[in-house]
């Protein structure tokens, strides 16, 4: 596991503390007491709740996520955390906020908080979007829950000066979640849904190709759907672009010391597992599997 | 908050003096706990299980949860010896906190040579997982039996000077014998216990919940369990019984020392919350000054037992 | 509200064909639940575990609850067998459901005698609780072995023609086996399980919590390892298996259903909820009606385990 | 156990439906959801919790008691209900209402509930006080969670004309309950004290003594105090006066189906078990052993 970590000594740096006396040892990663301002319906699917927070859960980067300790909904526990990505972090106002779709036990439990209630969220955990300096033209493709985990690049890219194209990918149009979030921070938006059948991989990568000629592609990042995560491997190689994909997977522990989160990787021809929580989410685009 | 206290957390533990008796359980520790917590406060470090072997582990999914409670069959992904010497031992050497590597075979002598192998500075404990199949034994775990317990620890013991811990498992019906054989064979102390054999269909697709069908249950719903095997372990043997099963907070820590446990180790409670065993180990500060308890050690095997109350034969196994 | 459908319920459980496959727990079922049920939807009725002597029973207290579960040592308190004969008996006479008596004895004589004294009209089959002491094998239950299931098996066969149900425990680690020893001595069904051997400390008294130190587990907590009993011995043994551990909803029952069993036993979760074998019937009901399953039989064994899911030898005991 | 109901015939009655088709089965205990309506401290150690509940449960009788699932305070859910005593009981007004002492996990989570919320509440629950029809004076003497259990035998009384006298023991003057609702009653309400060194079975015997020498006590009721019930065993045999007392002992089924609650009587000089739950919680006064 020392070999994994070691791979990622940048990415966890912060979190190495080696012999440092009691006294002077900081966490990076804690279980924050956190109490909910607001946990809002977007639409039939999807809550948004935002809590306040410490000031190391509000540094939370594009990408990482948190680990949920959903309360019970109804008599049953969950016993386990949930993770979530962070779909904003705000370290001025101490806040972090979560987009999330209610699935079962844990995330019904989480819609039934309101404003005032305690929430226990750990993090922020795991390794993060990267923006290389050098892109002028990003494209984020995402769809469902991974619309969420793709937001808060909009405000990395604008920080950064890139521009953002983001590709929101539905169901049905009044599902698309985070498009208002990207055009806030004046990316373009293109919704393809599959009411419309505007959603399929071949009409995607139409307009990847187009913007790619248009020379608005300088890497790609995405999220929630392996039919597009192809697409666009697809066309890294052929344009060799760079890329990133944020990966989902049960999780148990969220710190790498579990290993139920893992997934086949190619890493340079060798077919090798990797630890969702703490060699991802996000990982580079040709290394992934479907 | 850390409480400043008189009160003496150290325990001997199988040929070691531990500053405190808080520690991991292996397989739910590594690295990334350095994010949460300081490692120079454990008592000690106990790495996830290495074999021999390069192993991926189980297919999954690994995990299912269950109410208060947690089934994983993570199988047991190793990189090998190689790694584990040039990687995870410097990694942990800054810290003054005695190394205990977890290690695991398919034989009794695949089980000594890599004792052999591991015994090097800077290993300040071996700890067995006996728990495994022994593939001379169609599979059944070495310590499931007292025999096949007993010609593992031997060849382990003459494998090694380091202090030799045995893990067994809650699946047999003879734990005690198989402790009893353990301490025979020269076991330095035996860690009771690993997870609890357990199942979980889901009823949408009528498959099971874990791709290896079965896996073991461990958190706080088998601590009643874990408890009374380390209650008859720990009147079966001398040597020290480590604790470990369902341990959550420092009640559930003191319980395990009532009944005998000299240390503990806290498992599946770090993945709800990592900093468990710092609140654990907190908590039993807080309980002896409350309770005026000078040692800590005060507190092993401590369970009142009143002769009169000694139950007859049948509470081996009590006729519900 | 009771679903009027054309589900058909019935199950054939060792040598009874029974209207529905939800039955009581043995010792959490008496006439005061008359108040909450009526009794002839029952499946079976399953008494109190008798013994020919009479007994009080263990010291107070008798049971702890920890989180999701219960631990008892209430022994078997008993009025032995005119009282049973003389009142127990014509009390469940009027109802038309089979009455099902469940026995112990502290040696397979006493069994075998005990079967043949209750082998009486209005008795529909025998479950022998052999999870009790045998006094011929200090105290350890006749279910810890194969061998001395098959022989106090043996006898109560020869003692009687009633289907005899035979009742396992969950503390050895030789289930299966059992099983197949029970089985081969001419068990028409066994029943996975009794309780498991647990045990609660008080921390304030540094007491057990129990008048008998140890006690059983029962509830939520224990299901996932009894589960994976009743998976184990059904693919063990041709005879019927019957579930019994920590069932308190339909889908617990569904899921062991799933893993084996031919019929299922409530018993601690009737203390939570004292409806709750009603709400597992409808809810076994509702769930058929909804997935379109005829019979409620096709569910049984019905774990969908595909060849290539088929773990290695490792799964008898995953190495964790 | 069946001797045992049989021996409660009477008092379970309404229980036996024997082979009644289910058409016709009608339970008659339930597990109830109320409605809760108020739930206020009385005082520094007990709260009055006051519930709107079935036609079933409003028909509680004095003595009787419900198992109440109470909710988690905190994580940890308790397992088991828990008993409590009837303290009011209104079929017309369909409620129902409990005076509980905040002990553990139980009783700290039922203090959290607040109106509206819904308690689960199954009874009610074993035999109560009898009122023999030829008494016209009673005596009720009680201490603790005691006077809680005696509190509804105050209307009872009324209504069957008896004339109540109430001998409240406390270790504080405000630690005192159901006084009120005695006196409420017509109640004469005598209140002995710890702080006051009034409440020693001396004493309380004297008192009692006086009570008997007025002809004002053809029968004891008591409950909450070994000591106490003693001195009215000791005078019900000088005097051989009727008598009645309610146990307590830790209950997991309530319904006589575990045996977990037994404790030891004198029925005609031979010492057996009787289940509280079932064969009580109220007994005769002369077969009850501290
Ligand atoms: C890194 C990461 C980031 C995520 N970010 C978001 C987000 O921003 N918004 C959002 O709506 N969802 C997100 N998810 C998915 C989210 O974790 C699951 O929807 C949630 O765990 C479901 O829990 P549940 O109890 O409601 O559902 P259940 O189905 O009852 O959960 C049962 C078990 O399966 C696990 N599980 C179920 N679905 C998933 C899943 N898709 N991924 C991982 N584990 C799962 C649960 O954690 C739990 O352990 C993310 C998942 C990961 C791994
Ligand atoms: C028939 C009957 C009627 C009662 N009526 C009242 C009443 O009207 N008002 C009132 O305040 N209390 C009453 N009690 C006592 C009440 O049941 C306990 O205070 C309560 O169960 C404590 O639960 P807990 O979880 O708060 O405490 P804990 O100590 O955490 O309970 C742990 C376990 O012990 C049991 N237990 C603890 N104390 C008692 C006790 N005194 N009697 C029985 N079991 C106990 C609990 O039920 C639980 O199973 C009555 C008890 C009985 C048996
Ligand atoms: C995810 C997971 C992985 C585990 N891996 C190992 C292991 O590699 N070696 C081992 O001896 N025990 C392993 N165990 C068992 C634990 O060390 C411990 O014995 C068991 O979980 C009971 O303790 P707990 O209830 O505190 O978790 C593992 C447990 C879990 C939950
Ligand atoms: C209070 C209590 C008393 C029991 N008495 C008996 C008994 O007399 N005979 C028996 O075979 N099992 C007895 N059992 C075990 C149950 O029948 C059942 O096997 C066990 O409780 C597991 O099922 P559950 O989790 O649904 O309760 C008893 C269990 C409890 C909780
Ligand atoms: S969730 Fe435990 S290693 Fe990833
Ligand atoms: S509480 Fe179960 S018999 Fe009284």
């Amino acid at each position: 596991m020392s070999s994994v970590s070691a791979a990622n000594t940048d990415a966890h740096a912060q979190g190495r503390s080696a012999a440092a006396p009691a006294a002077e040892f900081k966490p990076s990663v804690v279980a924050d007491l956190t109490t909910v301002i607001a946990n809002e319906p977007v639409n039939a699917e999807y809550r948004h709740l935002v809590a306040s927070c410490s000031i190391e859960a509000a540094q939370a980067k594009p990408g990482q996520f948190f680990q949920l300790l959903c309360p019970h909904s109804g008599s049953e526990q969950p016993y386990l955390r949930r993770p979530m990505s962070v779909y904003g972090a705000d370290p001025e106002k101490r806040q972090v906020s979560f987009l999330y779709k209610i699935a079962g036990a844990g995330t019904h439990g989480l819609a039934l908080l309101g404003p005032g209630d305690t929430l226990d969220v750990m993090g922020p955990l795991g390794v993060g979007f990267r923006l290389d300096p050098a892109w002028r033209h990003i494209v984020a493709v995402g769809r469902g829950a991974g619309l969420a985990t793709l937001a808060p690049l909009a405000q990395a890219a604008k920080q950064a000066d890139m521009k953002v194209t983001a590709v929101l990918s539905a169901r049905r149009p009044n599902l698309v979640v985070s498009d208002a979030l990207f055009r806030s921070y004046g990316a373009d938006v293109v919704v393809v849904t599959d009411s419309e059948s505007t959603s399929g991989p071949a009409n995607v990568e139409r307009i990847l190709r187009q913007l790619i000629a248009d020379g608005r592609c300088d890497a790609f990042f995405t999220c929630g759907s392996s039919r597009l995560m192809q697409v666009q491997q697809k066309l890294a190689r052929e344009f060799s672009l760079a890329g990133q994909v944020a990966m989902e997977q049960q999780m148990a522990c969220g710190l790498g010391l579990c290993y139920c989160c893992v997934r086949d990787f190619n890493i340079g021809g060798e077919i090798v597992h990797r630890r969702v929580c703490w060699d991802g989410p996000v990982f580079d685009l040709m290394e992934a599997l479907p | 908050m850390k409480v400043e206290t008189s009160v003496d957390l150290a325990v001997r533990v199988g040929g070691l003096t531990l500053r405190n008796p808080v520690m991991p359980a292996s397989g739910t520790f590594a690295d990334g706990l350095e994010k949460v917590m300081d490692f120079n406060r454990l008592g000690a470090i106990v790495t996830k299980t290495i074999t021999r072997e390069l192993r991926d582990g189980n297919p999954l999914p690994r995990v299912v949860e269950r109410p208060g409670s947690l089934i994983n069959a993570i199988g047991i992904p190793s990189k090998g010896v190689p790694d584990f010497i040039n990687k995870t031992m410097p990694h942990y050497a800054p810290y003054d906190t005695p190394l205990v590597v977890s290690i695991s075979a398919p034989t009794a002598d695949g089980f000594a040579s890599l004792a052999r192998e591991l015994t090097l500075p800077g290993i300040a404990a071996i700890e067995a997982n006996i728990s495994c199949p022994n593939i001379e034994e169609d599979g059944k775990a070495f310590a499931m039996r007292a025999e096949t317990t007993e010609k593992v620890t031997r060849e382990l013991r003459a494998a090694t000077k380091l202090p030799l811990w045995v893990k067994l498992t809650p699946n047999t019906g003879e734990m005690p014998e198989v402790a009893k054989a353990a301490e025979a064979a020269g076991a330095d102390a035996v860690v009771v216990s690993n997870t609890i054999l357990s199942m979980a269909i889901d009823l949408k697709t009528f498959k099971p919940c874990l791709g290896n069908i079965m896996g073991g249950l461990s958190g706080p719903a088998i601590k009643p369990i874990v408890l009374r095997h380390v209650f008859q372990c720990a009147r079966a043997v001398k040597i020290p019984v480590i604790g470990c099963g369902g341990i959550s907070n420092a009640d559930d820590a003191i319980e395990y020392m009532l009944a005998g446990a000299s240390a503990i180790q806290v498992g599946t409670a770090t993945f709800v919350q990592p900093a468990a065993m710092i609140s654990v180990l907190e908590g039993l500060e807080r309980f002896c000054v409350v309770r005026e308890i000078p040692r800590i050690a005060d507190l092993i095997g401590a369970v009142d037992i009143e002769e009169s109350d000694e139950p007859d034969v049948a509470w081996l196994n009590p006729v519900t």
